[in-house]
């Protein structure tokens, strides 16, 4: 055996462990909204959350392309993209419940987790409100020399911001590393994004000066590989990107959402559950490839829901803060 | 109220019915928001209008606050009478340049030439779990803007006259409703009424102290009024219903004959509309108070997510209560 | 001579007619502006304005090409958009002077003329911040069946803010009739346009479903001939459009803004002001087309400059309001 | 001011010293904003810094005030010091969601984990001829808001050493500059000093009537102390120089030794900054106050244009002396 072929044989093994590693973050992702799913119905969960099923080749193709020192800010659809980032379940749960072990200690909920820790900036409730802090950090990674890069997830429904265009504009000028993903799932709220959305998405990017493609968010490869490439320019000083990746959420725009024919239909709803499902399409693939199987998939989304029940458990027998406490943090 | 025949309505259903009864009888009359037509808003106040007056009057839009509030002043100014959306009054922020640079200022700057009767609905109040970016009471910032005028109703009786005002002004107006009332329940007569600007409403008479209370307080006031009643305390709650025009007079009359007085407001107690209110008592009823003003507000604080901190964040009952039986020396 | 001959002919004389009255406008815009920054030197005008010179030919070229009802919103540098939609100079001098006889009783000053005679819903001083008011008078327009066209004047600058996208993309989706005119004048205050516009300016337009075009500012009939085309466009339900408009503002931006050399240079200045002069080259192009002559022209300047000052002097000796009309006009 | 060596400086120059200051300091200290670099602001207030620092640390922006006080929040959570240019008060209508719903919430939501040390610098302050959408006054709005500092100097020694606080502070703070007062001097020391946040600052000792003023109402308020002293009426003036945090202790015990208070702002009179301060005072001295705390802001109307419209919205020397005067009783 030559030496590159034990090189090429090494660097596959590391890609099976990369491609492992990814298929269970899609799977923790789909696991922790069953979980969130269910404390909701079980009236455990403090008002709504909005659920992240159907997406999590997204989240997952983007920050396998990230270290962990990069930055991300996430959006109200945000438990795919800190689990992605490397969060942990058990503290995400308690924020859910509002215990102080949450990850802001109870103080931001579902729609603002955070984690230094993970380079999470955090989420952000209001739609394109992190579009603004993303754009800063790729500022101070170039400033500081640091060589971080920032991605900012968003809904297509931020591409009726303007301040979106604002710091792309900016980005562009300044050659900012910063990645501006968009998850254009077809829906804000309850309105197709159609009526919305006039002209060209894509051109919407390249008009300011910032690279754009897009990608099929439900191809956990292929939004790795653009992320990678994007990611990489970004690093070496290329400026910022713009990805649109196409995508659907399986649920309602949130928990209670539950009659949605008025604005979709459940056949279309069936249709992406069925042939566009990016952990079954993912996992046909490692099949095929003859880098997993059936029963070692199957064991690691065993072990997977096992992780999520306990990581609930823990929040919901977790202690909530104490009322002096909502008078902490306001100022560092 | 009026002694007239009325049904039960809820606060939501009272706002739809005065959009209702303001577009059948003025077509200029119209509305865009986010989500307003088919899914009739997060909080189904507008469900059935779509249906009834068409999308070309309740217009679906973009998630574009800044923009649509801009379109609704130069639509107000060219003749249609516009009624704005904006989902949460966290949202405002988005929407400050347009109402305060353009939509108060159009009248004044042109000397008195062009008008914006436009009406921009939102929402206030905290308690609903839904954290720090969509729980604030941002009417203090709006009260402060001279050219605009900002309505806070707290019955569905008021909220239906109160909206029908709202839409025949002249002048640009900014409609607070606290969303964890659009499912409270009041009498509203059958009859079509409108609730003039400036009024206030004395929501309870009493004799031993005024309890100055807007929106979602007043429910609050009323309960520790019924508190105080058993202590032997008897309290006169007062709704100003709009902060901008004030009813000073109601307010510093009530404080006269009481002299004692309460201010309770969901907005933040800093630099807002209890400082504003509770001066123009401390200084028109000055000398007939025993005791200072005592003001109430949302503590200092982003409001929390978790209940048991979010909870403490916004006055109660029992807070305002016991406030007010320490303000009459019963405490 | 047959009908058709007579017709062309009487299309000749009225085609004249509009030419000599879009050059008088161009004149009355430049000595307007002259005798502003007169007051300006002699101390008689409070704050600042914003000189429109060497833009003329965008403002008079657009507005000839509308009625008296359509709608304009006009800039912080707003003389030229209201000489040219028809507002008489004495009553915009007396409110630059804050004189009661001004357009606003003195209340809005060089920044805020408005005129519902001419349907001129007023120049505003936030960048970019009529965009949304000329959109909703387009849709006023649209759903009362009115026919008017709203136009938005507004400077490259304008470009940088966000809310300009979000209209745009309003009105490409509900189709109005509203055209955002860019006046491209390459500087916003002391900053070249390069320095703070990233991308392609057109694609700004495109990318949100808007078509959108160029055209040399400096020549009034190439002005004329898109503004006609784009308005009647409009008109008939079409939609929106932007024009960008290349141009450049003689003087400083501001009338105290004098040594600019820090951002621009004097041969610069002096290239536009020699070889793309508006009037200048108009007036070459009529008397070249046998449409005028140097002495019909000259008279018309000498005229129109003996108007000014009588205008001038009209707002000089008008009264001031009294102070209590401070309070006035707060509410409708 | 401590006894040191000193020399005058303008306004603008105490300003510009602080920034160089910590510039030199701290090299994550940056600057941005609009015309900030060669031409230093339309002010020129910031001439020269470009020159030391170059345009890495001193940048020109597009006119985009919310995209870029968003990238100020996000670079002040990952590592820059960046100091925000808002060229004009009336602005910040722009910046309010990035302000009030991002910079002042990120410590709070996230628990206490990220922390925002920015700077926001804008101007206030009418009389400047330049009309409704460039004269306001809107430091209200964000006292208003948990989580902002926000600060209001009225000399150019305070402006310095409030400056370099703000800048080495860990949370996002509002910096209001008076524009009226750029060219007036001031002595400032040689030697580098900070002022505390929260601490204010008694401008004039006296015994008979304390005026609290903001900003550029400090030295209207020094103004009128001269003419009082003429009818034997010994004012004490008081600026807070911080409305939050508010040195409340100050404030009070003032008005308990004088028994009679007045607060002047040039913010709106109407839910504003005096509001707040009267409150506080008619509180806190409720039983030792002979009148009614007097307020005095701005007129509730858009700051006119003409000349002799605009001069009346705004509080001058003469009425101050004359309201004095009169709570004196000496009127
Ligand atoms: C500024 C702002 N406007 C409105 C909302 C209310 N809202 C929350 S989510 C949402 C739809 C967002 O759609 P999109 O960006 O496509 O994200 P998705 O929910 O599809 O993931 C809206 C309108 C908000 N949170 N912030
Ligand atoms: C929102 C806003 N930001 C900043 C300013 C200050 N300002 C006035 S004019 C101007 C430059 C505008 O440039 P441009 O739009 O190109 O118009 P021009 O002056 O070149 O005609 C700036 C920054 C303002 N008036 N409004
Ligand atoms: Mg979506
Ligand atoms: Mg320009």
């Amino acid at each position: 055996m030559t030496i590159a072929t034990e090189q090429s044989k090494a660097n596959a093994a590391l890609k099976t462990e990369q491609w492992m590693r990814m298929y269970r973050r899609m799977v923790m992702i789909r696991e922790f909204e069953e979980q969130v799913n269910e404390l909701y119905t079980r009236a455990l969960m403090p008002g709504l959350a909005h659920l992240y099923v159907g997406e999590e080749a997204v989240a997952v193709g983007i920050c396998e392309a990230l270290q962990p020192t990069d930055y991300i800010t996430s959006t109200h659809r945000g438990h795919g993209h800190c689990v992605a980032k490397g969060a942990s379940p058990d503290r995400m749960f308690a924020e859910l419940l509002g215990k102080e072990a949450g990850y802001c200690r109870g103080k931001g909920g579902s729609m603002h987790i955070a984690d230094p820790a993970t380079g999470n900036l955090g989420a952000n409730a209001i739609v394109g409100g992190s579009a603004g802090i993303a754009t800063g950090a790729a500022l101070s990674s170039k400033r500081l020399g640091t060589g971080q890069v920032a991605v900012c997830f968003f809904g297509e429904g931020a591409l009726g911001q303007g301040v979106l265009y604002e710091v792309m504009n900016l980005a562009a000028l300044w050659k900012l590393p910063v990645i501006y993903v968009c998850e254009n799932n077809l829906y804000t709220e309850y309105t197709h994004y159609s009526e919305t959305t006039a002209g060209d998405i894509l051109a919407r990017g390249t008009a300011f000066g910032v690279h754009a493609e897009s990608v099929d968010g439900q191809d956990v490869r292929a939004v790795y590989a653009a992320a990678q490439r994007l990611v990489d320019g970004a690093r070496k000083g290329e400026g910022p990107a713009f990805l649109v990746c196409a995508t659907y959420r399986y649920s309602g725009h949130h928990v209670g959402d539950i009659n949605r024919e008025y604005y979709r239909s459940k056949q279309e709803e069936q249709e992406w559950k069925t042939k566009r499902d990016p952990i079954k399409n993912f996992t046909a693939w490692l099949i095929d490839q003859k880098l997993s199987d059936a029963s070692t998939l199957g064991g690691i989304q065993s072990e997977v829901r096992a992780e999520m029940k306990a990581a609930v458990e823990f929040a919901i027998t977790a202690p909530y803060p104490t009322a002096e406490q909502a008078e902490e943090d306001v100022y560092a | 109220m009026p002694e007239v025949a009325t049904r039960e309505l809820t606060f939501a259903q009272a706002i739809r019915e005065a959009l209702a009864e303001e577009m059948r009888r003025d077509s200029r009359v119209c509305i865009f928001g986010e989500d307003v037509a088919e899914a009739g808003t997060p909080f189904k106040v507008l469900s059935g209008l779509v249906e009834e007056f068409g999308r070309e009057r309740v217009m679906d839009t973009p998630i574009s606050e800044a923009g649509f509030t801009g379109m609704g002043v130069g639509a107000a100014m060219t003749g249609l009478r516009p009624v704005v959306d904006i989902m949460f009054g966290d949202f405002l922020t988005l929407t400050m340049d347009q109402l305060v640079n353009q939509a108060a200022k159009v009248h004044y700057m042109s000397g008195g030439t062009w008008k914006v009767p436009m009406v921009l609905r939102t929402t206030l109040g905290a308690t609903r779990r839904s954290a720090a970016q969509h729980s604030q009471s941002l009417h203090a910032w709006l009260s402060h803007v001279p050219g605009l005028k900002v309505v806070m109703p707290s019955t569905p009786y008021d909220a239906k006259g109160l909206l029908k005002t709202a839409i025949r002004d002249e002048n640009p107006v900014v409609f607070f409703e606290d969303k964890m009332m659009y499912k409270q329940k009041g009498p509203v007569p059958e009859e079509e009424y409108t609730i003039p600007f400036g009024a206030a409403d004395v929501k309870r008479k009493g004799e031993d102290i005024t309890i100055v209370a807007t929106s979602s307080m007043v429910q609050v006031a009323l309960g520790a009024a019924d508190l105080l009643e058993k202590i032997g305390v008897d309290a006169e709650v007062i709704d100003p219903r709009t902060t901008w025009p004030l009813d000073e007079k109601t307010l510093i009359e009530s404080a006269k004959k009481t002299s004692r007085a309460m201010v309770v407001d969901e907005g933040y107690g800093r630099y807002g509309v209890t400082g504003e209110i509770a001066s123009v008592i401390a200084e028109g009823a000055f000398y007939n108070l025993e005791a200072p003003v005592k003001r109430m507000g949302a503590m200092h604080v982003p409001i929390p997510f978790s209940p048991p901190l979010e909870d403490v964040t916004v006055p109660t009952e029992q807070e305002v209560f016991e406030a007010a039986r320490t303000l009459c020396g019963k405490g």
